[in-house]
């Protein structure tokens, strides 16, 4: 059976029957239920899923399946996952059936700050277009394929943003639109570069990898194809389009805008920056390491001083996509792990935060800090589960961010103690930023304003019951996705020819006694 | 040498009409220099043994598109004439510097090139025996698919002009009975007056008399009054001249483009009205209603 | 010979030009159109006779026919627009800028 | 010198499920939590339950414990993988971790009792004791942890339980911040941690407690040091030692059972845990092990010099808290004699401070919550159980001969004086200014005048408040004695710590002790006569530099605000600005450079049909132009 492609073509179908029925209503039950059927599916595959499998070079992605699309130019549809795509697929398929329920009335204009009425079925039919893209662009092994899905993910979103976003939604559309494109054309530049220098007369990844010898070479397209990526995870100073559509985009896209769109740039990171050009991503590990490190201190102190909740969070996802890329360019199996299972968890919480955010500027109507104050008060369940996922930004132990921050630190200490060592005080800062919005927010006497908002209803504890079942759950067994991810990224790195450091003590007395 | 003396006698011609053709004011000038210089190229066709393309030339153009140019000069108005102020700016020098300057590159091109002395056709023609029969084979053989998109463009273009040119009706035709209700609706159901009753001489210059002895104004001709004052010939009756005067004042103010109606049969007035009123529901979508308002406020003065 | 009449072709061709860019009356610059059109089948005729063959005619025919097909649309358009907009000017007709 | 019993797997008996401490309180606050208000009629027994039950599994596997052999006391218990090639979830039940079990889950069963009377008019006491459990819990899972991150994972569990707690009256602005300041102090210390966690591991290649340790003494010095500083700063901040001791005097918004629980038996001694738990390091580590007892002694005595000046009866007790954790500290630091007494004086000093600060919870409630003791006075004669219980907790703290704190206190103090003159001293001083101040506590609260509010009418509290401070004051008078005589707590924690040679044998009338009697002395009386003999002023005076200094907590916000806070909003500023018109301003810039080109480009085209005209014959004109230059090359 198909798997990949069935995964996307239900989506597919189901967009198109979603703007085909008569009443709104119904769009929406029907984006729900198949958003939920692939998520059935997905769930099935995870389970026929044999990590084992990862380590062999022919095995390595499974349920491969690839078809000559353009056989002039060697350009396949060739699709296949291993440990790392799955749980990033995961990822979309579980955020998609939470946000379609979470943005049940977003289209509507109700809300108390609503923009004006938009067609409510073109808003669920593009979730689901963007959820087949989605899980295109995590399962393809072709590069232009990749790049065909990388490109292609801009457009619902695009129209999500600026239709159905917030007051600013079209400069914040078209900001994020030209960046994302500008970074997207470099790639295009690399892909075709690779293509042609690799002389291989095909785009598929398994056979691209390790072709490029040629050191200067390798730095060029590294570079074009790391733009991309840095402009999409967004890496500091590539950031600025971030704040802008996360705070505009209703909550819902903002939660695949971050959770899941972003992490095709670290994903590419991973999957395509290290391994086709392990001699330039060694050369320029010190510049994206500094790159990182400064996002992460960066993005915190931002959030510390931002005013609009929805700019807080995207701010503290800057910080929270340095760690990933620190992760990822430690290139050692703790990191990379941890900065995969980041990825998951990363989308969780602020999947959940950014929801969360999205309920209460739904009843409020306003996203400026300075509006709330006492709302645990009036409506605990929703304070409380806003902590939660807070909490959870801040990687407190117990919730999975924990987990995933605590190896990628851990990972990168191995190799990088000085700039992991300031990497660390992020956590701090991490407490202040969300510790002082709940303070402002939830806390204190309850504001004119606030009085008398409702507190979550069943609906949207459907929609932040799951999240929060899967940050605790992760938090305290995080075994069944590393199981998952620790092959794939041991193979990644052995393609990067780099050995994990050797944590005996004669190799770590030095680093111990650099302090 | 006959042919030296042609090509510098025609040459010379050709290029004062084609100087004349940019320069004349007047757009039945341009026509008609225009036409001198098709004459002058078909003879040089001629010359260079080209019998066909001389006759098509003289026929298609000459007689043809000429004419064509000049019907829808009649249509657009004859005796309208550019005004030669330029607008643009610096359009003209530029133009100028352009102009030249392309004919210099040219000249220079041709004058530089060392050109051997001319085969001329008569190897060419020979198998077919003659000028004629020669091209109609090449048309009908190595250029047959061109000839036949040709023909193609040619009905393409035929109804094409159709299309355009054409006008739906979007109100029904005016019956006598409706162009006699307006007539007796407007200000003036009688006829206006002809011109010279009562006058010494009975011409169409000449202004009717009221039973007083003074001008009816209504029955002084426009075109020739306008035609008249640009001549700078002014009545030698001073009341007409006042008269005059008034009405060309009159008709400054209105749009200039209005097309100068001298028939001043109220009925007339009414289809010119239908008429207007389509044009506004054609220009609807644009934003010319103000032109299209001007129009038809001149119109309905006119009708009044 | 050929020379002459060749630079009597440029000449004709840029007064065409010049006139299609000063006159303002549509007609006009139809005409001078029509004119850098002849211009250039004088050209045309002159080179077949140059060369000996007589591609150059059957081009400069059919340059007379898509002519006489170009005249017709485009007065047709000039009578159209006459007929909206009271004015043959070509600068009048500028609503497509910035 | 005997080392430390090695650590081996051990799953039958209780033992075996010993999970199930953690693990109930844990289901309680679940339960609770998720429950909403359904639970809110039952929520508060469940709690007790949940913890009373978590203390009869730690007793029962005390009792285990106590039938093994000594060398096979240190018994692993695996659960689960956390996360593979790192760190797995187990606990270590040793002597060690037992006793903090024993305490946690002991005196905070009774804080849990204490509570249900304290907190009855609460409308949310529900999710009071969902946090107490939650608190319970996770402190449960720090002390018990067989590795370094599980540890942590209950060390953050205990910074977010203390944040929930502390922010319990949230809608009162001042706890929302003294919360959010406690979590980000202890963040701070967590940073500390979590580098000395990392260190750990790339050192050793591992972070569970049996295989560090085994290798501790092998790794070079510096790293040693390096990592016993890192975990020391981490035990500042959970400890409040400073400089990280700013939270605690804070923390006092919370509910005061909270305040017992955090600062008597629990959160506050984490930090000593971790110092002791890390001997191994430590020991190692000559110059770390310095730093911890000079830490520990600053603190010790600015925690009493802040206490001397507090007229909140509450940030009295937190100050004297501060004090007496800086002399465990003092104790962590001097090797395993100093363990048995510190971990002996934080047991005792966990019952009598419990038994202090309930007492002190007992006469808010009976006082309509005034906490300032300068409207207090005579109390005695009204609250008779509290006033008594509360004293033997006072002369359980000062030293007392023969009361617990005599024991305990007085051996950390001899043990330091044995290693350093200097700190061995300065600790007696301490032990002086701490009989100044609780005394002057004692007299301010029960004796004297009343120097009442209109409308107070002090009394009694119920028995469910009152028999926890009964249990915990006759802990207070016994346990000291109980444990350090006959060294018997150093012979039980010697399969967890070592234990050295020579064992100390209990001198009544050493030098420093006598000393210690004679400060102790001449501060109470000091205290009688400034505050039990004299009239009280209702309104503070201003006081000498010295008070203001103290009152202003050594000026330790101050300070925090001025390296710190300041620089911090400023820099947080300069950021704002910079990202929004640097960077944000770059890009728009930009954009806006790039619109205004094509907006001026664009005026050429002007619709003008004869415009564009030139310009393609111009074009024409260069394109004969190239060709000609071309050609003739």
């Amino acid at each position: 059976m198909p798997w990949l492609s069935t995964l996307m073509a239900v989506p597919v179908v189901g967009a198109v029957g979603v703007s085909l029925v008569k009443s709104d209503k119904l769009a929406k039950q029907l984006a729900l239920v198949v958003s939920l059927v692939v998520l059935v599916l997905t769930a099935v595959m995870a389970f026929r899923f044999d990590p084992a499998l990862g380590a062999a070079k022919e095995t390595r992605f499974q349920f491969a399946e690839v078809y000559d699309w353009i056989p002039a130019f060697g350009v396949h549809y060739g699709v296949g996952v291993d440990g790392i795509a799955l749980v990033l697929i995961a990822l979309s398929v579980i955020l998609v059936p939470i946000v379609i329920l979470a943005s049940w009335h977003d289209a509507d204009g109700t809300g108390a700050a609503a923009p004006p009425r938009r067609s409510v079925k073109t808003y669920f039919a593009l979730l689901l277009v963007l959820e087949a893209m989605m899980i295109g662009v995590f399962a393809a092994t072709d590069v232009f394929l990749f790049y065909v899905f990388f490109e292609a993910m801009l457009i619902p979103m695009y129209f999500m943003i600026g239709s159905y976003g917030g007051a600013q939604r079209s400069y914040a559309a078209v900001k994020f639109l030209l960046y994302s494109l500008f970074g997207g054309l470099l790639m295009l530049v690399a892909v075709i570069a690779l293509y042609v220098i690799a002389e291989k007369g095909t785009f598929m990844f398994p056979e691209l990898v390790g072709v490029i010898q040629d050191p200067t070479t390798q730095k060029w397209l590294f570079l074009g194809f790391f733009i991309a990526f840095a402009v999409k995870a967004p890496l500091w100073p590539f950031h600025t389009w971030l704040p802008d559509a996360a705070a505009q985009a209703p909550a819902g896209a903002a939660v695949l805008l971050v959770g899941v769109l972003d992490k095709v740039g670290t994903y590419g990171m991973l999957r395509f920056c290290l391994e086709l050009f392990p001699d330039a991503a060694k050369f320029f590990t010190p510049l994206v390491i500094t790159l990182a490190v400064i996002g992460i201190i960066y993005g915190a102190i931002v959030a510390i001083g931002q005013t609009d909740m929805k700019r807080l969070i995207a701010y503290t996802s800057i910080s929270h996509f340095g760690f990933i890329a620190l992760g990822v360019f430690a290139m050692t199996t703790n990191a990379g792990a941890g900065a995969t299972l980041y990825m998951v968890n990363h989308g969780f919480s602020t999947g959940a935060l950014f929801l969360i955010t999205g309920f209460l500027i739904y009843r409020r109507g306003s996203s400026q800090i300075a509006d709330y104050g006492g709302v645990q008060k009036v409506a605990p369940v929703l304070a409380g589960t806003f902590l939660v996922a807070g909490l959870s930004g801040l990687s407190l132990p117990g919730l999975s961010t924990f987990v995933s921050e605590f190896m990628v630190l851990l990972g990168s200490y191995e190799r990088y103690v000085v700039p992991t060592i300031i990497a660390t005080t992020g956590v701090i800062l991490a407490a202040v930023y969300i510790l002082w919005m709940y303070q402002r927010t939830m806390n204190g006497p309850t504001a004119e304003k606030v009085k008398g908002l409702p507190d979550l209803d069943a609906r949207e504890r459907w929609v932040v019951g799951p999240l929060i079942v899967l940050i605790i759950a992760l938090g305290f067994f995080p075994k069944p996705a590393l199981d998952m991810i620790n092959p794939a990224v041991d193979h990644t790195l052995s393609n990067v020819h780099i050995s994990n450091v050797h944590v005996t003590p004669a190799v770590a007395e030095k680093k111990g006694a650099g302090q | 040498m006959g042919e030296t003396i042609t090509f510098w006698v025609l040459a010379v011609v050709s290029v004062a009409a084609a100087l004349g053709l940019v320069f004349s004011r007047k757009a039945v000038y341009s026509a008609l220099m225009l036409g001198v210089v098709m004459l002058s190229l078909a003879v040089l066709y001629a010359v260079q043994d080209a019998p066909f393309l001389a006759a098509v030339q003289i026929i298609v153009y000459t007689g043809a598109v000429m004419m064509l140019f000049l019907f829808v000069l009649m249509l657009v108005g004859v005796d309208s004439a550019d005004s030669l102020v330029e607008t643009i700016r610096g359009q003209r020098f530029w133009a100028a510097i352009a102009g030249l300057g392309f004919a210099a590159l040219l000249a220079l091109a041709v004058g530089n090139t060392l050109i051997a002395p001319a085969k001329g056709l008569t190897n060419a023609v020979k198998e077919a025996g003659g000028n004629v029969p020669s091209l109609a084979q090449l048309i009908f053989t190595r250029y047959v698919f061109a000839f036949e998109v040709t023909s193609a463009l040619l009905i393409t273009a035929a109804l094409g002009a159709m299309v355009l040119a054409h006008r739906e009706r979007v109100r029904p035709k005016a019956t006598q009975r409706d162009l006699a209700r307006a007539r007796f609706s407007g200000p003036q159901p009688s006829p206006l007056p002809g011109p010279g009753t009562y006058a010494l001489h009975n011409a169409i210059d000449m202004p009717a008399l009221l039973p007083d002895g003074t001008i009816a104004a209504k029955s002084i001709n426009r075109v020739l009054a306008r035609h008249e004052e640009e001549d700078g010939v002014t009545p030698t009756d001073p009341s007409k001249a006042a008269i005059v005067k008034q009405l060309l004042v009159e008709e400054r103010l209105a749009p200039k483009d209005e097309v100068p109606d001298d028939s001043h049969t109220d009925a007339r007035a009414v289809v010119e009205d239908n008429v207007a009123q389509d044009d506004l529901r054609d220009e609807a979508a644009t934003d010319e209603a103000e032109t299209g308002g001007a129009v038809r406020e001149a119109h309905q003065e006119d009708g009044k | 010979m050929t020379t002459h009449y060749l630079v009597l072709s440029a000449l004709l061709f840029a007064i065409g030009a010049i006139g299609v860019l000063t006159r303002r009356n549509a007609i006009v610059v139809f005409m001078c159109v029509e004119l850098m059109l002849n211009a250039c089948n004088l050209a045309f005729v002159t080179f077949a006779r140059q060369h000996g063959n007589l591609d150059g005619q059957i081009i400069a025919f059919f340059v007379m026919v898509v002519a006489a097909a170009e005249v017709v649309i485009g007065l047709a358009i000039i009578v159209m627009i006459f007929r909206t907009r009271r004015s043959a000017s070509v600068d009048d007709a500028n609503l497509l800028k910035y | 010198m005997q080392s430390p019993a090695e650590i081996v797997p051990h799953s039958t008996g209780v033992v075996g499920v010993s999970w199930l401490m953690i693990a109930l309180p844990l289901l309680g606050a679940a339960i609770l939590l998720l429950g909403g208000r359904r639970t809110d009629r039952w929520g508060h027994l469940l709690g007790v339950v949940m913890s009373l039950a978590s203390f009869v599994v730690a007793v029962l596997a005390f009792v285990q414990m106590l039938g093994l052999d000594p060398g096979k006391r240190r018994m692993a218990v695996e659960l689960y993988q956390f996360i593979p090639g790192v760190a797995n979830i187990g606990l270590l039940i040793d002597p060690l971790s037992i006793s903090f079990a024993l305490l946690i889950t002991g005196v905070g069963s009774l804080i849990h009792i204490y509570s249900i009377g304290y907190m009855s008019h609460d409308p949310d006491r529900r999710r009071f004791f969902a946090y107490l459990n939650l608190f319970v819990s996770a402190m449960l899972l720090l002390v018990l942890s067989d590795n370094y991150v599980g540890l942590f994972i209950g060390w953050e569990g205990v910074g977010l339980a203390s944040y929930l707690l502390i922010g319990f009256w949230q809608f009162k602005p001042s706890a929302a911040v003294a919360a959010k300041k406690a979590f980000i102090v202890n963040r701070v210390g967590d940073f500390g941690l979590l580098i000395g966690i990392f260190t750990i591991w790339t050192t050793f290649g591992s972070v569970a407690f049996k295989e560090v340790f085994e290798a501790a003494p092998g790794a070079q010095q510096n790293t040693l040091t390096a990592i016993g500083l890192l975990l020391l700063l981490g035990a500042c901040g959970k400890s409040a030692q400073l400089p990280l001791q700013s939270w605690l005097l804070d923390a006092m918004e919370g509910p005061t059972p909270v305040s017992a629980l955090i600062h008597a038996a629990t959160m506050v001694t984490a930090g000593v845990y971790l110092v002791v738990r890390s001997g191994a390091f430590f020991e190692a580590a000559p110059t770390a092990q310095l730093v911890v007892t000079i830490v520990g002694v600053a603190t010790l005595l600015a925690g009493a010099i802040i206490g001397c000046a507090k007229d909140d009866i509450k940030k009295g007790l937190a100050g004297s808290t501060m004090s007496q954790i800086g002399y465990m500290m003092l104790g962590a630091g001097l090797g395993p004699v100093g363990y048995a007494f510190a971990i002996a004086h934080l047991i005792t000093h966990g019952f009598f401070k419990a038994n202090m600060f309930l007492g002190a919870g007992s006469v808010m409630h009976g006082m309509n919550d005034e906490v300032n003791m300068r409207k207090y006075g005579g109390l005695f004669s009204v609250m008779k159980v509290t006033a008594i219980t509360f004293i033997i907790g006072y002369l359980a703290i000062i030293g007392f001969p023969l009361l617990s704190g005599y024991f305990t206190k007085d051996g950390i103090i001899e043990t330091a004086m044995e290693h350093n003159q200097i700190l061995g001293w300065l600790a007696v001083v301490g032990a002086g200014i701490t009989g100044f101040y609780m005394s002057r506590m004692v007299f301010m609260t029960f004796f004297g005048k009343r120097r009442w509010e209109d409308g107070a009418h002090p009394h009694e509290s119920p028995a469910v408040m009152t028999v926890p401070l009964i249990i915990l004051s006759i802990g207070s008078i016994f346990l000291g004695g109980f444990l350090i005589l006959g060294n018997r707590f150093m012979q039980f924690l010697a399969p967890a710590v070592g234990l050295p040679e020579e064992l100390p044998s209990f001198h009544p009338f050493s030098v420093p002790g006598l000393a210690t009697l004679a400060l102790v002395a001449v501060g109470a009386a000091f205290a009688w006569f400034r505050y039990g003999a004299a009239e009280v002023p209702r309104v503070a005076p201003r006081g000498s530099f010295l008070t203001t200094f103290a009152r202003r907590d050594l000026y330790g916000d101050a300070l925090n605000e001025a390296l710190f806070m300041r620089p911090g909003q400023w820099l947080t500023r300069l950021a704002v600005f910079f990202d929004n018109r640097g960077i944000d301003g770059l890009v728009n810039g930009l954009a806006a450079a790039i619109g205004g080109t094509s907006g001026r480009l664009r005026r050429v085209q002007t619709g003008y049909v004869r415009s564009y005209a030139l310009s393609i014959l111009f074009g024409a004109a260069v394109v004969v132009g190239a060709l000609l230059y071309v050609g003739n090359m």
